[in-house]
C-alpha cells in the first residue's frame, strides 16, 4: 500500500502497462516533455523514449485515425486527450472506426486503444475544460467506457484498459487527479468494468461515477446525521455497466438515486433508470431519479459549482425522494 | 489534357514515350500481366454491375476508367507492404489476391467488410470519405517502430482530398516521415461535383505544402503508373518519406450503381475519355511492339469470362448471414447488452418468425 | 390538399423557404445539378442559383462551420448531410460551436441554422448509411432536434425550422421519403415541437418518431384485432419533447412502449422511459418499455429488418408489456 | 532567423529596410500610435497576469512578444471587416476597441464570451483550435453574398495549422475565392510541443498548395505586418482571394498561466528573441529617426499604467453573475428543459442556500 494522488496512479500504471509490453504506445498533445497537462505523463517519455511516448502534431482526429492505424498493426496506443471538450474533433475516428472496425473485419482487427479523457468540471477552467461527454460514447455500440474514482482503482483500471482489446474510452475526473489515496501494488481490486459498493446503506441506492462519487459519499455521511441510511455504488464500468450490483441494491433500498454532472438529457443517469425502472419494477417505493448537471452548455466556471451536482443539491433531492411513499 | 507535368510512358495511342526521370523496364510478360489483370478486373466489375441490375446487389462502384491507376499502383506494392482502399479499388484488391467474390459480398450487403485484411496485407473498403489516410499513417508509425522494410499505400478520391482527415493525414506523414504512399485517384467527379470545387488547381501540388514530393501521373497509364508509385514506395521503405501521387484519370461509369451522370454532366465529355481508354492503349502496345497475337488477346478475355461467371455463381449462392450474425464481433471479448440482444433476438425469432 | 412523396414535400417546403428570405441558402454535398442523392434540392439550384444553393467540397466539418459564419452574418443556411454516417467529422463544429455560440455570445450572435440529416435504416444500404444518431444531439444542450414522419409534416416542419433562429438537428426518415400523402399548402398542422396523436387509443401507449411511426401505425392495427387499443405518438420533437403529451396518455393507459431504430442504451427511448417513470409512477401498470435497436452497429443490410423494430417484434414485446399487472 | 522569405521594413535595431514588393507608407503619427497600442497592450497583459497570480483571473494566456503581428494586423482592419480571434489576440481586441475588462472576463470565468461581436466587428475567443477559421470563411462568404466591401480576418497558431479544421477552411477559402485573410501567428510554440512538430517546412508554404498566396512576415515588425495585412485585405475586397500571413513571432511568455516553459525550453532561446522585441524597435525607430522625445515616451508608459489600474479596478469589481445565468440565452426561444433546470435550482437556491 502506497498513498498517492490519482495522477501519480495513473502515471504508475502507465508506466507498468509501457514496461510490459513493447507494443504498448503513449501518444497525445505535450505528453513528453511537459510530462501532460496534468502531469499523468510525466517522465515517461525521458523512460522510454520519443518512439513510445510520442508527441503529437495538433490533431484530434489524427491522434486516434493513427492509433486506429497502430492498433491494426498490433500496437496498443494510449491516447491522451487533453481535455474532454476537443475529443469531437475525432468523434468521427472513433464513432465510426474505432468502433466499428472489429466488427467489419470480423474479428481480424484488434482494436487495443484506450483514449483517456479528463472528464467532468469543478477545477474552474474555462469553456471545453469541463465537460462530460460520456454519454455519447456508452450510446456508441462497439466501445466500452469507464471512470475511475481513487487512485487505487486509476492505476489498475488503467492497466486493465491497455491490456484490453477493445477501444476502451477512459474518464478521469479531472478535479480528482490530486486527491490522494491507497494504492495496492500488488493485487487489483475487482474487474474493470465492476460496479463497487463504497457503502453499504439499506434506505436509498446511490449511484455515482467519476467525480461524483465523492459528493455521493459525503451526501451519504449528511444523510446518516439524518438518520438515513444511503448505499452508495460507484459504477466504474458505464459500458457495459454492471447493473447487476445496482439492481440488487435497489431490491433492498426500493429507491434508486443516480448522480451525474453530465445534462440529464438521454444521458448514462437516463439509462440507469430506464433499465432499473424495468428490472425493479415491483421494487421501486418512488421514482427512480437523477441528480444531475443542467441541459445547458456548460456554464462559466465562476457558477459550476451550481451546475454540478453538490452535496446539498443531493440532499435536497433526496428529501424529495423519501416524500414518495408507494 | 493533365498539364505540362503529367507523368505519361504510354501514349493514348500506345506509344511509348521518354520521361527523364522515369523509365519503363518491364518485360514483354510483364506487361501483358498488367493487361491480363485490367481485362479481367474490367470485366469482373461488368459483370458486377450487371447482378446490381439484376438485384443480386445492393449497390456497385464501378472502376471503369481506372484500371490502369489501379493495376499500376497495386503490383508495385510488395508482398510486404500493405494497402488501404476506400470503395472503388477492385483493381487493387485483385492485385492483393482477393477473391472476387470477397470483393463483392460488402456490395451484397451481407457483410461489412469482406475479407481478413492480415491475410492479403490489404485493408477493407472504407466508405467514409478519407478516414483510412489516418489509418495508413498510423499504420506507417508501426512500421518504422518495427524497423520494418515495408511500406504503406492509401487510396483516395479527388472528392475526398478536401476532407480534413486527409489533409491531417498529411501533416502528420510528413512530421513523421512516415513510409506511406498516397494514391489520390483524381478520376475527375466525386459523384455530381466536378474537381474544380475542390481545389483551382492540380492536387498534387497538396503535397508541397506540407514538405513532400508530389507528382501527377497519367493514371490512365499502367506503365507510368507502376514506374511512379514503384519509386515512392522505395522511398517509403528507405526512410525518405511520403509522396503522393496524383493519378489522373476518370471515371467513365456512373459513381455508382444508384447515380444518374447524365444529370451533371454531358456524354461528350465522356468521349473524350473514351480514347484514353488504358486497356486498349497497352492492348496496342503489346500488339503492336510486343506482337502479341490476337489468339492471346482472345485466351485473356475467355479466362476473363470464365472469372466473371464463377463470381455469379459465387454471388447468387451467398445466402444472408444468419440474424444473430450482427452480434458476432462486435466486440473481442463479451459485452452484456450485446449478449442481452442476442437473446432478445432469438427468442423473438424463435417464438415468433420459425 | 396535394398528394406528394416526402421528397418532394421536403423540395417544396425548401423551395418556400428560399422564396421567402433571400438569406436562406442550401449547403451541401452535390446538392445542385444532380439534386442531393435523395433529389430533395432538385430543380433549386437552377430555380435560385449557385450563390443560394451551394455544392459544398466534401467536408462535413466546413459544411457545418461555414453555416456557422453565415449565421453570424445573418445568413440561415439548410446545410444537407448526404446521409447520417458522415454528420460525424462534423461533430465538433456542432457540439462546440453551432450549440454553444448564442450562449457565448451572450444572445449577440444567432445560430439559423438547420443541419438536414437523412437517418435511420430500411434502405439496403451498405454500412454508415443508415444510422440514427439522434440521441448525441438530443444530449447536447444548445441543438433543437425534430423528426418529420409525413408528407405534411416534412412540407412545414422544414420550414419552421428554417424560421426558427436556434440551429435545428432536422432528422429525415430516409425509407419514407418514397412514400406519399396528402400535403395541406395553407395550414401548418401544430407547432415544430409538438408530439401528435396519430392514433388514439385506451391500452397502451405508443411512442414512435421518424420511421417507426409507421410501425407503430401498423402494429396498432394488427393490436386491434386481438383487441388491444394503442395510442400511437408520434413524438416529432425530441429536443425539446412534449412529454406533456406523452405523459397525458400514459396516465390514462397506465402503460408506455417506446420504438426507435436507434440503439437502446443511453437513448432518445431511455430519456422517455426514464421521464414518464418520474412523471407518470403511480399511474404506471408496467414498467415502461423500449423496442429499440440493438447495441450493435448497425448491420449489414441483409440483416436489417431484424435489428429495426419490425411490427412483429413490437406485437411480441407488447404481449409481455401486457403480462405484467400491478 | 525566418529565412530568405522574411518579409521585413523595420530591423530588430530598429532601422528601416527596403523590400522589393512592401514599402511603408506610414506617417510619424501613425508608427507612434502602433508604438502606444503595443505598449498598453503589453502593460494590460501584465496586468492581467498578476491579476492571475493573485487568484482575481482563473487564467490568462499572455501576448508578450506577439504584440507587433497583432497591433499590425489589427489596425490594418478596415472599420467595414470582421475579424475572428483565437484566445491570445487581446492586441487585436484593443484595436477593434474592446474594452480591456471586456477581454479579462472570460479568463475572470465569469462569462465563456465577453462582448457583443457586432458591436466590434469582432468575434470571440475561440477555444477550439481552429473552429473559428470556418466561421471566417463562412462569413466571408456572406459578404460575397452581399456583395459588401468588406473582409475577414482570421487569427490562429503553428500548432493549430495541424488541425483539419483549418486546412479545410483553406480549401474553401480557394474553392469560393472567399475574402478571408488568414494570420497565422507562428510563435514557435503550441505549449510545448516546436513548431517543428507540426511542419517541417515553413507554414506559410501551407497556402501554394491549395493554389492562394502564402507570405511569411516578420511578426516582430509592426510596419511589415501592417503593409502585408493590409495588401491582402485589399485583395480580398477586391474580390481576389485569400491569402495566408505566417507572422514568425516569439511566444516570449508561457503557454498560459498554467503552463511552466522551463520543463520544456531553454531560457537562452527566449533570450536571443529579446533582441528581437517588437516594441523596442519601434521605441527606436521613432527616437532615432523621428525624433519622439523620451517625455512622449514616458506620456504613453503613465498612460498605459492608468489604463492597467483601470483594468485592475474593472477586474475586481467583477461579481460572479447569478447561478441562473447559465439559463439564460442558451436559446433564442424558450426551451421547456432549460427552464425546468432553472425551476429547480432556484427552488433548491431558494429552499437550501438563501
Ligand atoms: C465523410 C463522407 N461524406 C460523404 C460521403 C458520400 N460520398 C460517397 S462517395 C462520394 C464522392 C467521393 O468522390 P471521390 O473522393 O472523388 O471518389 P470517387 O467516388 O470519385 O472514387 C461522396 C460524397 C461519404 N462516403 N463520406
Ligand atoms: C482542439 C483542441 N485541442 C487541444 C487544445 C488545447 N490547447 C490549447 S492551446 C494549445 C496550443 C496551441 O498552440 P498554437 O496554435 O501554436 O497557439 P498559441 O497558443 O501558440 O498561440 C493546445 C494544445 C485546444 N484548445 N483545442
Ligand atoms: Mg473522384
Ligand atoms: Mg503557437
Amino acid at each position: 500500500m502506497t498513498m498517492m494522488t490519482m495522477a501519480k496512479a495513473l502515471n504508475e500504471g502507465l508506466r507498468r502497462a509501457l514496461e510490459s509490453d513493447r507494443h504498448v504506445l503513449l501518444l497525445g498533445e505535450d505528453i513528453g516533455k511537459l510530462g501532460g497537462v496534468f502531469r499523468v505523463t510525466d517522465g515517461l517519455q525521458k523512460d522510454f523514449g520519443e518512439d513510445r511516448v510520442i508527441d503529437a502534431p495538433l490533431a484530434e482526429s489524427a491522434i486516434v485515425g493513427t492509433s486506429v492505424g497502430l492498433a491494426m498493426r498490433g500496437y496498443r496506443t494510449v491516447v491522451e486527450i487533453q481535455f474532454d471538450g476537443f475529443v469531437y474533433p475525432a468523434f468521427d475516428q472513433i464513432v465510426s472506426q474505432a468502433a466499428k472496425l472489429h466488427k467489419r473485419s470480423a474479428g481480424a482487427y484488434t482494436m487495443g486503444l484506450v483514449i483517456r479523457l479528463p472528464f467532468q468540471g469543478g477545477i474552474g477552467a474555462v469553456e471545453h475544460h469541463s465537460e462530460s461527454p460520456e454519454a455519447y460514447f456508452v450510446h456508441t455500440a462497439g466501445l466500452r467506457v469507464v471512470a475511475c474514482s481513487t487512485p487505487n482503482d486509476a492505476y489498475w483500471m488503467i492497466q486493465q484498459a491497455v491490456a484490453h482489446d477493445d477501444p476502451v474510452i477512459f474518464c478521469e475526473p479531472k478535479c480528482r487527479y490530486w486527491d490522494k489515496g491507497e494504492v495496492d501494488l500488488e493485487n487489483p481490486p475487482t474487474g474493470l468494468f465492476d460496479a463497487v459498493v463504497r457503502r453499504p446503506g439499506r434506505d436509498v441506492t446511490v449511484v455515482a461515477y467519476g467525480s461524483m462519487v465523492k459528493v455521493a459519499l459525503q451526501a451519504a455521511e449528511a444523510a446518516a446525521e439524518e438518520g438515513r441510511d444511503l448505499e452508495v455504488i460507484d459504477l466504474r464500468g458505464l459500458s457495459p455497466m454492471d447493473l447487476d450490483t445496482v439492481a440488487a441494491s435497489v431490491e433492498r433500498t426500493g429507491r434508486l438515486l443516480v448522480i451525474q454532472e453530465a445534462p440529464p438529457i438521454a444521458s448514462v443517469g437516463s439509462e440507469i433508470v430506464a433499465a432499473i425502472q424495468e428490472r425493479c419494477f415491483y421494487s421501486l417505493r418512488a421514482p427512480a431519479t437523477r441528480v444531475s448537471g443542467f441541459y445547458v452548455p456548460y456554464p462559466a466556471s465562476k457558477i459550476e459549482d451550481e451546475f454540478r451536482p453538490s452535496v446539498d443539491r443531493v440532499l435536497w433531492s433526496l428529501d424529495q425522494l423519501m416524500e414518495h411513499d408507494s | 489534357m493533365g498539364g505540362e507535368e503529367l507523368i505519361q510512358l504510354l501514349t493514348p495511342e500506345g506509344e511509348r514515350r521518354q520521361h527523364d526521370d522515369y523509365e519503363s523496364t518491364l518485360t514483354r510478360d510483364e506487361i501483358l500481366g498488367f493487361y491480363r489483370d485490367m481485362v479481367i478486373v474490367r470485366r469482373l466489375c461488368n459483370e458486377a454491375t450487371s447482378l446490381q441490375r439484376q438485384g443480386q446487389l445492393a449497390l456497385w462502384a464501378p472502376l471503369q476508367g481506372q484500371e490502369a491507376a489501379q493495376i499500376g499502383a497495386g503490383r508495385a506494392l510488395g508482398p510486404q507492404d500493405f494497402a488501404f482502399p476506400s470503395y472503388r479499388e477492385h483493381g487493387v484488391a485483385w492485385t492483393r489476391g482477393v477473391p472476387p467474390a470477397d470483393m463483392a459480398r460488402i456490395f451484397r450487403a451481407t457483410v461489412t467488410g469482406g475479407w481478413d485484411p492480415r491475410q492479403y496485407r490489404y485493408s477493407l473498403p472504407t466508405v467514409v470519405l478519407g478516414d483510412q489516410t489516418l489509418h495508413a499513417v498510423g499504420y506507417a508509425m508501426g512500421i518504422q517502430r518495427d524497423g520494418a522494410d515495408e511500406a504503406v499505400m492509401v487510396f483516395f478520391g479527388d472528392g475526398a482530398s478536401s476532407q480534413g482527415d486527409v489533409l491531417e493525414s498529411f501533416v502528420w506523414a510528413a512530421s513523421f516521415q512516415a513510409p506511406v504512399v498516397f494514391v489520390l485517384q483524381n478520376n475527375q467527379w466525386a459523384i455530381s461535383e466536378p474537381t474544380s470545387l475542390q481545389t483551382r488547381i492540380p492536387l498534387y501540388h497538396r503535397a508541397d505544402g506540407f514538405g513532400f514530393p508530389g507528382v501527377r501521373v497519367d493514371g490512365n497509364d499502367v506503365l507510368a503508373m507502376y514506374e511512379v508509385t514503384r519509386r515512392a514506395l522505395d522511398r517509403a521503405r528507405a526512410g525518405e518519406g511520403p509522396t503522393l501521387i496524383e493519378a489522373f484519370t476518370y471515371r467513365m461509369g456512373a459513381h455508382t450503381t444508384s447515380d444518374d451522370p447524365t444529370r451533371y454532366r454531358v456524354e461528350a465529355d465522356v468521349e473524350v475519355w473514351r480514347h484514353r481508354d488504358p486497356v486498349e492503349r497497352v492492348k496496342a502496345l503489346l500488339a503492336r511492339s510486343h506482337r502479341v497475337r490476337s489468339s492471346r488477346f482472345a485466351e485473356i478475355a475467355e479466362e476473363a469470362d470464365a472469372l466473371a461467371l464463377a463470381l455469379r455463381e459465387d454471388v447468387l449462392a451467398m445466402g444472408p448471414p444468419p440474424a444473430t450474425d450482427m452480434f458476432d464481433d462486435v466486440y473481442a471479448e463479451p459485452h452484456p447488452w450485446v449478449e442481452e440482444g442476442r437473446r432478445t433476438l432469438s427468442a423473438f425469432l424463435a417464438e415468433v418468425a420459425p
